[in-house]
């Protein structure tokens, strides 16, 4: 337990507080959009190709191909029940997109998430990295499909543009810019020596947790904003955005327990489950389902679900971890005395 | 002040104006004008204009061009706004300088 | 091209946006759209736009409406502008497409 | 809606905003709004923004003005825009509020 | 007088001429505004953050006390006196403005202070960030209110709006974005763990000193635009941004004599009590004083008095400090030979 | 050879490809574009203060005098033999600001190549970057003056603005904000003292390749953009592109040879003889010669010249380098066995 509180009270994750509290005290802070942008991309190149090295390391092995098929199965399988529980209250469009978010995931969840370990010994492999990568896009495919599926209206017109459309829509899916830039630095990170490692090591380590500092601040301040957006939403909503990242965790969990993943890789793919998009899959949503409302796909991904993870998920999916795995406890003390030196 | 052209203003969700222009430029429409970090309010909500999450941001597109341009113009972006939301507004100018 | 509309132009300081837009909005004023990287020249000076020292810098925001309601919005608008500096124009246009 | 006034819009290469700016100011315009991150497409080619490489950017100036004040500006701007490449338009509006 | 010059011909101060420099010469050179405001806030956290763990590692002791309550009452006398010297020759609302920015302090003139001390063992405690927090508002409630009290125009239309107005600018003076961020990094600060500070560490330490010659740039790019603004201003405004540090300094040298400041300390505060404000107040004076002139209040700060205490007052309040505390240039001196080795 | 692909599958390089990659596959991927003009800012102030410190170092030689004389040499003969080639298939416009871009350097291209260096005890010396910060400007002045000769047309209008116009071009091209801060960074760091240059160490050196990376991929996305301009240009311009810089290196090889530059210094010079302007030329070339197509000078820089430079040119000047002065790739193999440690 101590090891969770170990993680609040220590930055990046007060920043978020920060952010949320700024907006909801209606002070003017804003963090300037391409600043937004530039530090999301610098946070994707980065973990991108952290995971790359990572993988590099360990080569490909059954952990790593069992990690990476299951991921791609829960990116699968995730937006398809959250589809079918979220179409009773909802319309296709806006009940597609929301199970497209769950579908996929959240980097900057996965990011905090990374925090657990930084002082630890045992630390989730680079095949997590990989596993992000390819669960941020099939969820949108399958969300598309199912809206296209049970959509009722204007079957006529839509018809004839089908085509073209889904061409259209497997381009937001796999060629997003978070999507390209997080999967070509993971393959720069694989291909790269050791020289090239070394080069990036202060880019991508030294600076990284007060850029995340910085991009949470961020959060919290669009967080703030989208809270107001939530009335809208209506309490089924909400009430999803909650208990639908504990249902994955669980689902990830047992998953990560029937296969022996390791401590740490049972955190992340619990954190992976459990997290849900609000960059890559709204931006494709846009295109591919215009008739949902980004007013409430948006706000329960962004100011439910990812500050449930990080207040009250993290530390749970972490807690269970422990149960199962306690090393990961014992060797994260053994690192932070040994670095804090007594 | 001879040559009345008709101005041509478009407004909708940043993430159609990759369609837009390519819109504009399949139907060979010879110059037009992007301002692209345009924020609003309409029917479809608060657009913002924060970057990252998406849906949230619009841009601004305007075509100066002849009234049967115009009318061409009005045509080939109709369906793609009835899609991405926003509008268009349409309005009288004179060129002061056009190459 | 029926739908006569008005198209107000509002330009002033960006500091006071946030208070123009809660203006529009507690007026139920439909649609708005905003620039917010908006530089100038006027009776208050060079506004050259650099963000960290405040006061050099503007905003654009255009409301399109029917006669009444642009009548309505030019009322309110009008005490803060007095206010704050800057100007707003009105103009003639046509909804080409509007949801 | 008494005032009427012209409003003149240019649009030109982003490396020329400086010397428009001057020869307005030097021709005592007495006001003017800058945007400043204009893209597009002309018959120069697309500009589609990448500030780095210079030429690809484009900027936008607009004007308020009695028609005599028009007249002059209009004057004043053509060799520049001639040289520089870009347009300009001109259209009715009316003030709402201006000090 | 060495170790002033020492501080001279070194980064970040004279990027701050570059940028002069280059204006005057007609140059293009320009930095991104969102640039700008990234870097504020970059160095309004990373000063806010470091203060707030310097604070917790002081705890609370009459020093600290002491600090933070003459720095609240210089920020209420300052702007009360230099308002009625202003009067005799400005509006109401000019004079109220100006009066505003010196009661309000300059964080990027506290931080190029700190400078003097990087290389030193005697380093000012984190009240000093504290007092710096607290000293940017109360400033501009008295701007205001003096304000309201002098001007005899429209009393008839001002009237009935005022108490609404009061509301607005307690907003503005106390959740200016900078307010926000510089108060929140010091609160993280404070109650951050061991764990925190090192994760923060390289992001507010290592690359400080960079990004602040970057945003010294932009100052002098900035003043060098502003100095134009200048002859409007008068010969009056300009003497009072010249002669106005010298006085607060003088005055809060003797407040730090008085309460037996440690010598960097009394060294910033001097420097606290001569800033003046070019970011926070205007940005408040703009909603709260409309009719103050910005072509007046910005350039004084910003191109006068910004310059005059980087350039002449800042050596000058060392070398006061110095003749009462000679500990701190000795101290200095060891360090650097400490760590250039010999 | 080993040593050249070691800088192959190493960042930052394969971010540039990245970046082709991504707008070639129509992704949406964009660096906003203050970032581009903030790191672009960043990378010539960090190498401009690194060559400062270094020339300050090595102080004014023979060897300095040298290179720096043959650096303006080159800038002032490289734009008219290139003007004179040109001319034959394109237009004096043309001719001239593509001449310009070939006497003028890249700064993106010299830093790429001192990365060659980066584990290597050998290095090129800070007269190097006073050689690149010289050579920026020459190549503008030839450039407009051979247009000015050759172009035919309208006489009359152009010769009562000619004197007021050369103002204006010496301006843009000795006060282009890029030549101003990497002039005025080398300034300062020649200037600098020790506790500078330890101030600035961790900004302009742990980050910088990360920051270089960064701006690699957004070079590439702009390459793939102007790629397909390249089919307006021509096989004639494309040729030119990639020859040209293999006789401008040869040159400067020779040059190099005769003159008994250091290995280091002879592959940098042959770098800054056969790298083109992408950023100070055509920002110059809009002014001063409207009439010159940026659809034709800036793709055959940017998308034919850099990548041909970055793939084939720097590894063969490497290579040509050790053919003279084998000492660079041993010291390089040595430093890189003392850091990895075996
Ligand atoms: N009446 C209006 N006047 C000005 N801009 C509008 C208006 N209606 C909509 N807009 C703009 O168009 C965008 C999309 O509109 P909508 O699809 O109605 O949400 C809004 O965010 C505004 O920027
Ligand atoms: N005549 C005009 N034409 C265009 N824009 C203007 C005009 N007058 C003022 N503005 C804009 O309104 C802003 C504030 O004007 P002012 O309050 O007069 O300084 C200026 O910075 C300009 O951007
Ligand atoms: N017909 C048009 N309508 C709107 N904008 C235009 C038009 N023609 C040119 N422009 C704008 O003016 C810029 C320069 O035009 P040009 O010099 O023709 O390449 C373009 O990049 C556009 O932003
Ligand atoms: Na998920
Ligand atoms: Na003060
Ligand atoms: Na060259």
């Amino acid at each position: 337990m101590e090891s969770i509180l170990y993680n609040f009270f220590a930055p990046p994750v007060p920043f978020f507080f920060l952010g949320i509290i700024a907006i909801l005290a209606h002070s003017d802070l804003e963090i300037p959009e391409q600043i937004s942008k530039f530090i999301s991309l610098y946070l994707l190149m980065a973990i991108g190709f952290k995971g790359g090295v990572e993988l590099h390391a360990s080569g490909m092995n059954t952990q790593v191909a069992l990690v990476l098929f299951f991921a791609i199965l829960m990116a699968i399988v995730i937006p398809l029940y959250s589809f079918f529980i979220l179409k009773r209250k909802l319309s296709p469009a806006n009940a597609a997109a929301l199970a497209a978010s769950f579908g996929s995931v959240s980097a900057v969840t996965f990011i905090t998430a990374s925090n657990f370990f930084s002082t630890s010994i045992a630390k989730p492999g680079g095949e997590m990295v990989a596993a992000m990568a390819l669960m941020e896009s099939p969820a949108i495919i399958i969300g598309v499909w199912m809206y296209r599926k049970y959509k009722k209206v204007d079957m006529g017109t839509q018809s004839n543009r089908s085509h073209s459309d889904f061409k259209e829509i497997f381009k937001e899916a796999f060629l997003n810019g978070s999507v390209v830039v997080l999967l070509g630095s993971l393959v720069i990170g694989l291909i790269s020596n050791e020289h090239g490692q070394e080069i990036m090591a202060p880019f991508i380590g030294a600076i990284f947790k007060g850029m995340l500092s910085f991009f949470l601040l961020d959060m919290g301040i669009v967080a703030g904003k989208r809270i107001k957006a939530l009335r809208e939403a209506g309490f089924f909503v909400i009430a999803f955005g909650i208990l639908m990242p504990l249902v994955n965790a669980t689902i990830g969990f047992l998953i990560a327990y029937l296969c022996n993943f390791s401590g740490p890789n049972m955190f992340m793919f619990m954190v992976l489950c459990a997290s849900a998009s609000y960059i890559a899959v709204p931006a494709a949503m846009r295109i591919a389902i215009p008739d949902a409302n980004p007013g409430i796909y948006v706000p329960v991904a962004l100011a439910i679900t990812f500050p449930f993870n990080i207040i009250a998920g993290l530390p749970l999916y972490y807690y269970i971890t422990e149960l199962i795995h306690p090393e990961i406890l014992i060797q994260a003390k053994d690192a932070v005395e040994a670095i804090v030196g007594h | 002040m001879e040559n009345n052209i008709k101005k041509i203003e478009i407004i909708t969700d940043y993430a159609y104006l990759r369609m837009l222009t390519k819109l504009l430029d399949d139907n060979e429409v010879s110059g037009y004008t992007i301002i692209k970090d345009v924020m609003g309010k309409g029917t479809r909500g608060n657009k913002d204009g924060h970057g990252i999450s998406g849906g949230f941001k619009n841009c601004y597109v305007m075509v100066c061009c002849s009234e049967e341009e115009a009318k061409k113009v009005s045509d080939i972006i109709k369906p793609l706004l009835t899609r991405s939301g926003g509008m268009a507004i349409i309005s009288d100018a004179h060129w002061v300088v056009h190459s």
